[in-house]
């Protein structure tokens, strides 16, 4: 263990000297760097950090050298995520090119498109979208029909995405199109990587219930890709696909969890409304009840998110939890969500202007936005059949 | 017989269908909202209505009324919430018959013809803080010289930027009082709410009011019974919301593909389509029954209206939210018109008070 | 108008001279009459009060008075109600044979079937009992695998009915069989009678988990059955069966509302056990909260009911409702006998034996004993089933 | 890494559940109900599990328990709850560890080795009136001469009829006391529940108590750290059951066949099913967590259980009756199993407080 003492010694020390102090502070809402050839950095600090963890590929510590990654043992890893913490440094770059397609080039792509890609998404100079969905395909997202016709050593794309997150702002998008119509509908897919720069993509953003949003719809009219931005054999793109869907559960019901745990508790927001001393009940004895149901919802989901990572921890992992912690992760943080509306009475029901607090006006925004939760990324109903299919054993 | 729509509600439901459909609709609320309208009210349906005279329908013949009853304000207000068009049907129906029944205050007889046509528009201005309560507190009314001065805040009036005349509710000497108060007279705050619906807050400050305007110092009983209508009226508009959204909801699941097939041929939304069914008939029933308990049939008006509101509430929110998760992800998106349904089903949810709150009336009123 | 007042008041003096004083009360616990050969009359003025009525055929008043019914028209049949129940008069009879099969006959039935079985029906001579269910048949009713098998003017039945309410007291049986085993499993069944006395037949009561119960199994072993007692064509008894169904699910919803309404309101029955005066809230206040749910459920059920039959009465009915009242009436009943046994706290405990309270018994018992009651004549499942498919259009 | 089961945890686990489908299970509970058993135990289960030494589980290794915790305990309690087996080790387990501490009483250190190997029997004996409460009221310890007097009716012991020694709660001069009872000294009316499980009605009249049979007058912490313990190893039977009746469901779905298929193929029951597999997967790990709390683990007792009790109350009950209806007309027969688990359910809901008390409980706990 002395190695990883000496590593964990080393690693705080040059930490502490590269690591901006300002860097080291929770970021505020849109100080997040998501990296991009149109990257704006909310500070000098923040391109600085990056540039620093850069040096030593911090951004994708377990990742090979020879693509710009740490190079890192699992438990070096951990140790990197372990000092990060405890120096409270934020992330010095947040990538779904990291986060989902990494993965999937070190696995499935060729060794010139990691040559290609890889270096870009580690250093944060390319910044990507992810173009799955369509109108017509949304929990049956094998149905999509977004065509590749191959002419030469190019595909010609013609069709539309739809809930392409920062589809605006993104460099690159790695996307699911059919090559193959006549074949089975899981057959005929090939998994294939966009520049956003080719002629022929136009992008519109969505508006949400909720107000602005980072989705986009994004169409294709003729647009020109190499061969070679293929990852996979042609046709075979909807196990890649589902490669990388795995990744992406995953990550929100965790980070659900994570945001929850830090705001305000509902009763504490509750007696700001009503008055009322703490330690007293709070008057309105159905708000209350229904506030400690939302609370222990809340207990007994973290409980078992926490028992799943122990007997994953211990090599036991009992698998397909993540379609359980994403159903129910969304459907308590919904109702905690309409709670928190629900609590503050008139004052909940601002859409903006004057007369009520940012925070008020936050909160039902929110609401409205978690209402979307329970869809994407597999909504509620799919997760149910996943559960009922592979863990119970349910029939077709 | 009191279910049965008679030939002539059949037809006041006709015309304000037809009306409505013409004039009304989410586009206008969407417009409303995009030019940030203070007054959110559907100015163009208002004067139709006018014109048809469907808003002076529960308002006395001879002071220009229809002289009908709030079952037919109802018919009128579910075609209202169907369509999500804002216009102040129930709060000035309310309002108005607060002021045309004061036949001692020459101020309340000299305006009760214009609240009757509809020239002048009226509200009721009782909620305060945030939440619903039976009684005003907030807001007082305290003699001064002859006359009497009002202070306070009202948290959220319906329509009260739009509004010509407010009827305010008001602490008085360990009762309660009603007062009439120009607007221009009050200090008020128009609020952009999530349903675009007109809404403002009023505040007085020592406000002087003449004893002519104030319509009585003895307003418990009547006031309770104003609320209880304003209520129901309310749930009416819901009923009329709910079922909209229902319907969308239900030929979505008709239209809509996935895995090859509808989606509406899944066992599982089927069920939960069929159970929103259900709620829904429940609900109609005992919105049309309180609102004939209020013209008159037999029976307790606020067990009634109490019974309405803690059912539409719930179920007004609860549609709406399955309407929203069942429609998947267009259903979140701002081009669909359901997130209005949603928006209106949340306010209406507080406005008068919630489920909890009318199922603890309930409760108290059946003495337990 | 006058000859519907002088029908009314004839009927009145006759009821008064020939209803028995004691027939005026309302009925205790087993004082019902069920009619049969084995009938066990609660009293004499019972069976007196039956031999009455048969003078008029009050028992199936609308009837065709050859077979013994009254052979009034839905007027006086209308005011016979009425006065019956301002006189406070018992039913003299009740009888699947009148409310189920009695309709099938006059519909469906030879006139040779008429004449065998309505008098002895309307007299409340013979009992009958209704053999649809089997093990393998619950939901899916038309699956059923009873066979009879054609032999002269015989059919032959072998195989098992379940659910069979009172098998063990009844005289008759109307019965779905299978005759044809090869055709579609709607187009090979027939409807047939069956003497309970025939040799060849079974019966075993089945227990519940509320305890004794008028179910039973009946087992048919070689029973042989004139062709004569089959109704209607071979293979087309499902349509007759359907059509007697329809009797079923409309006496279920109303019967069960007429019942609560005369209830001790559940309130009332809370403050016998947490005490405090009547007008004050109650201070368990989560049980106030489902007792008040409940209350609003059942009132909104009752105002939907009374709305249905205003429109039927109207000459609007809107059909279909039969499935939406079976289907909320039984789940709002669930919830109020569970919510019976919950304000009983431990007193709701009590199976038999010292301890408890008779009510608390019976209480507990009948809680369990509502359980099946989503389940019998159609589950909540297939109304739902119903509902999306009739009322609201949705496909298969 | 309280959730990961432990060589020795998983080794008891597999023993427990050995032991209990040999000589437990339905069949002895329905034998004991048809016979009218006045002590509602599995005997001869009871005497196999002294045998393995899993009856002193989570008592002193000195005086012959195994010094274990509540956690293992809890995984024996899970198997006797899966199988239905009426065996009083929770509240053995709860009334020995209240004795066993109490070196200061001759009486108790006298019977604390019987209590350890199980040839004694002790149970708690707190519940009073038709509710759980934290406090006793009813029943009170009053000073007579050199000793005490007990009075007053518990009015839901269990196991109460089999016990040899009751653990007596008391209110006590503004306090509470514990008191050591031998049943033949106290008026026992065994009573005949649904669920068929031992359980009595405990009467004391004037009952003279020695000073050295009174375990403490000053109860309070001890008593509620006592309630907690029983509480959380009542959940871990609850938990068992509702495991077991929903695994019965899931196995019923897929062998019952309908419309020519499986049941389990329609889709709204697979979403019920999948739902209820979440409710259980939650429930298992605040139960597991409660106990590792009881046992040491860092967290707050009294929330873990609150928090614990709150969700089985409620996920008991509403899986099996589920169960109960996805089996259709068979699961409402005495014939099928499915029955007594929803008897089972209904019981434990009320023990020990019910979901609405722990509830209220927890947010006390928490300060509003």
């Amino acid at each position: 263990m002395s190695e990883l003492d000496d590593f964990r010694a080393e690693l705080r020390a040059w930490l502490l000297s590269h690591c901006p102090p300002s860097m080291r502070t929770p970021p505020g809402d849109g100080e997040e760097v998501w990296g991009g050839r149109r990257c704006v950095f909310p500070s000098e600090d923040a391109r600085r950090w990056l540039l620093a963890a850069n040096t030593r590929g911090l951004t994708a510590p377990t990742w090979p050298t020879e693509y710009g990654g740490g190079g890192m043992s699992r438990e070096q890893a951990a140790v990197l995520a372990e000092e990060l913490r405890a120096l409270g440094c934020r992330p010095p770059l947040r990538s779904l090119g990291i986060w989902m397609l990494g993965p999937v080039l070190l696995r499935y792509g060729t060794e010139a498109q990691r040559r290609a890609f890889l270096p870009g998404i580690i250093r944060g100079e390319t910044r990507w979208c992810q173009g799955y969905s369509e109108p017509g395909a949304g929990s049956d997202l094998a149905s999509l029909s977004t065509r590749a016709v191959r002419d030469g050593d190019h595909y010609v794309v013609d069709g539309q995405k739809t809930w392409t997150s920062h589809a605006d702002k993104a460099d690159w998008m790695f996307c699911l199109v059919r090559t193959n119509p006549s074949a089975p509908k899981h057959q005929g897919i090939s998994f294939v990587l966009i520049d956003m720069a080719s002629p022929g993509i136009t992008v519109r953003p969505i508006q949400l219930i909720s107000g602005a949003s980072p989705f986009c719809e994004t169409f294709f009219e003729g647009v020109r890709v190499p061969v070679d931005q293929r990852v996979g054999d042609e046709d075979a793109g909807w196990e890649i696909g589902k490669y990388l869907l795995s990744h992406e559960r995953s990550n929100i019901s965790l980070s659900r969890d994570a945001q929850s745990s830090v705001e305000e508790p509902l009763a504490a927001q509750a007696r700001r409304y009503e008055g009322g001393a703490p330690g007293e009940p709070l008057r309105d004895a159905s708000l209350r009840d229904r506030i400690t149901q939302v609370d222990l919802d809340f207990l007994c989901n973290k409980l078992a998110l926490r028992r799943a990572a122990e007997e994953a921890a211990a090599g036991r992992p009992a698998g397909s939890e993540a379609s359980m912690f994403k159903l129910v992760g969304t459907e308590v943080n919904k109702r905690r969500r309409e709670l928190k509306v629900a609590l503050r009475g008139f004052a909940g029901l601002g859409w903006e202007g004057e007369g009520y607090l940012d925070d008020e006006l936050t909160t039902t925004r929110e609401w409205l936005r978690s209402r979307a939760n329970s869809i994407e990324g597999g909504s509620s109903e799919v997760q149910l059949n996943i559960l009922a299919k592979r863990v119970l054993g349910l029939p077709d | 017989m009191g279910f049965v729509l008679s030939e002539e509600e059949l037809s006041i439901q006709a015309t304000a269908r037809r009306v409505v459909d013409a004039h009304g609709g989410p586009a206008v609320l969407r417009r409303l909202r995009d030019e940030r309208d203070p007054l959110g009210i559907a100015g163009e349906l208002w004067g139709a209505l006018r014109a048809l005279g469907l808003v002076g329908l529960a308002l006395p013949e001879a002071e220009g009324g229809a002289g009908l009853g709030l079952k037919e304000v109802g018919l009128v207000a579910e075609e209202l919430g169907r369509t999500l068009s804002p216009a102040p049907l129930g709060a000035h129906t309310v309002a108005a018959r607060l002021v045309a029944r004061r036949a001692g205050s020459s101020l309340a007889r000299e305006l009760t013809p214009s609240l009757c046509d509809g020239s002048r528009l009226a509200t009721l201005a009782h909620e305060e803080g945030v939440r619903h309560e039976a009684r005003p507190r907030a807001v007082t009314l305290s003699r001064r010289g002859s006359g009497y001065a009002l202070d306070g805040d009202k948290s959220f009036v319906p329509f009260g930027g739009a509004a010509d005349w407010l009827v305010v509710s008001a602490a008085h000497e360990g009762g309660a009082a009603l007062v009439l108060v120009e607007l221009a007279r009050a200090e008020i705050m128009s609020l952009c709410t999530i349903d675009s619906h007109g809404a403002a807050r009023a505040r007085f400050r020592g406000l002087e009011v003449a004893a002519d305007a104030v319509l009585t110092t003895d307003a418990e009983a009547e006031l309770g019974r104003a609320l209880d209508e304003a209520t129901l009226l309310l749930t009416a508009e819901m009923l009329g919301g709910a079922w909209e959204a229902f319907r969308r909801t239900v030929e979505y699941l008709k239209q809509r593909r996935q895995f090859g097939v509808p989606i509406g041929s899944f066992q599982a939304l089927k069920h939960r389509a069929a159970s929103m069914y259900c709620d829904l008939e429940l609900s109609r029933a005992v919105v049309r029954e309180g609102l004939s308990v209020a013209d008159g049939a037999q029976g307790s008006l606020a067990e009634l209206a109490s019974a309405a509101k803690a059912r539409l509430s719930d179920t007004y929110v609860h549609v709406t939210n399955e309407a929203v998760q069942l429609h998947g992800g267009v259903g979140v998106t701002d081009e669909l018109d359901l997130g209005f349904f949603m928006k209106r089903a949340r306010v209406t949810e507080q406005l008068m008070g919630d489920a909890a709150f009318h199922r603890d009336r309930y409760a108290r009123l059946l003495g337990y």
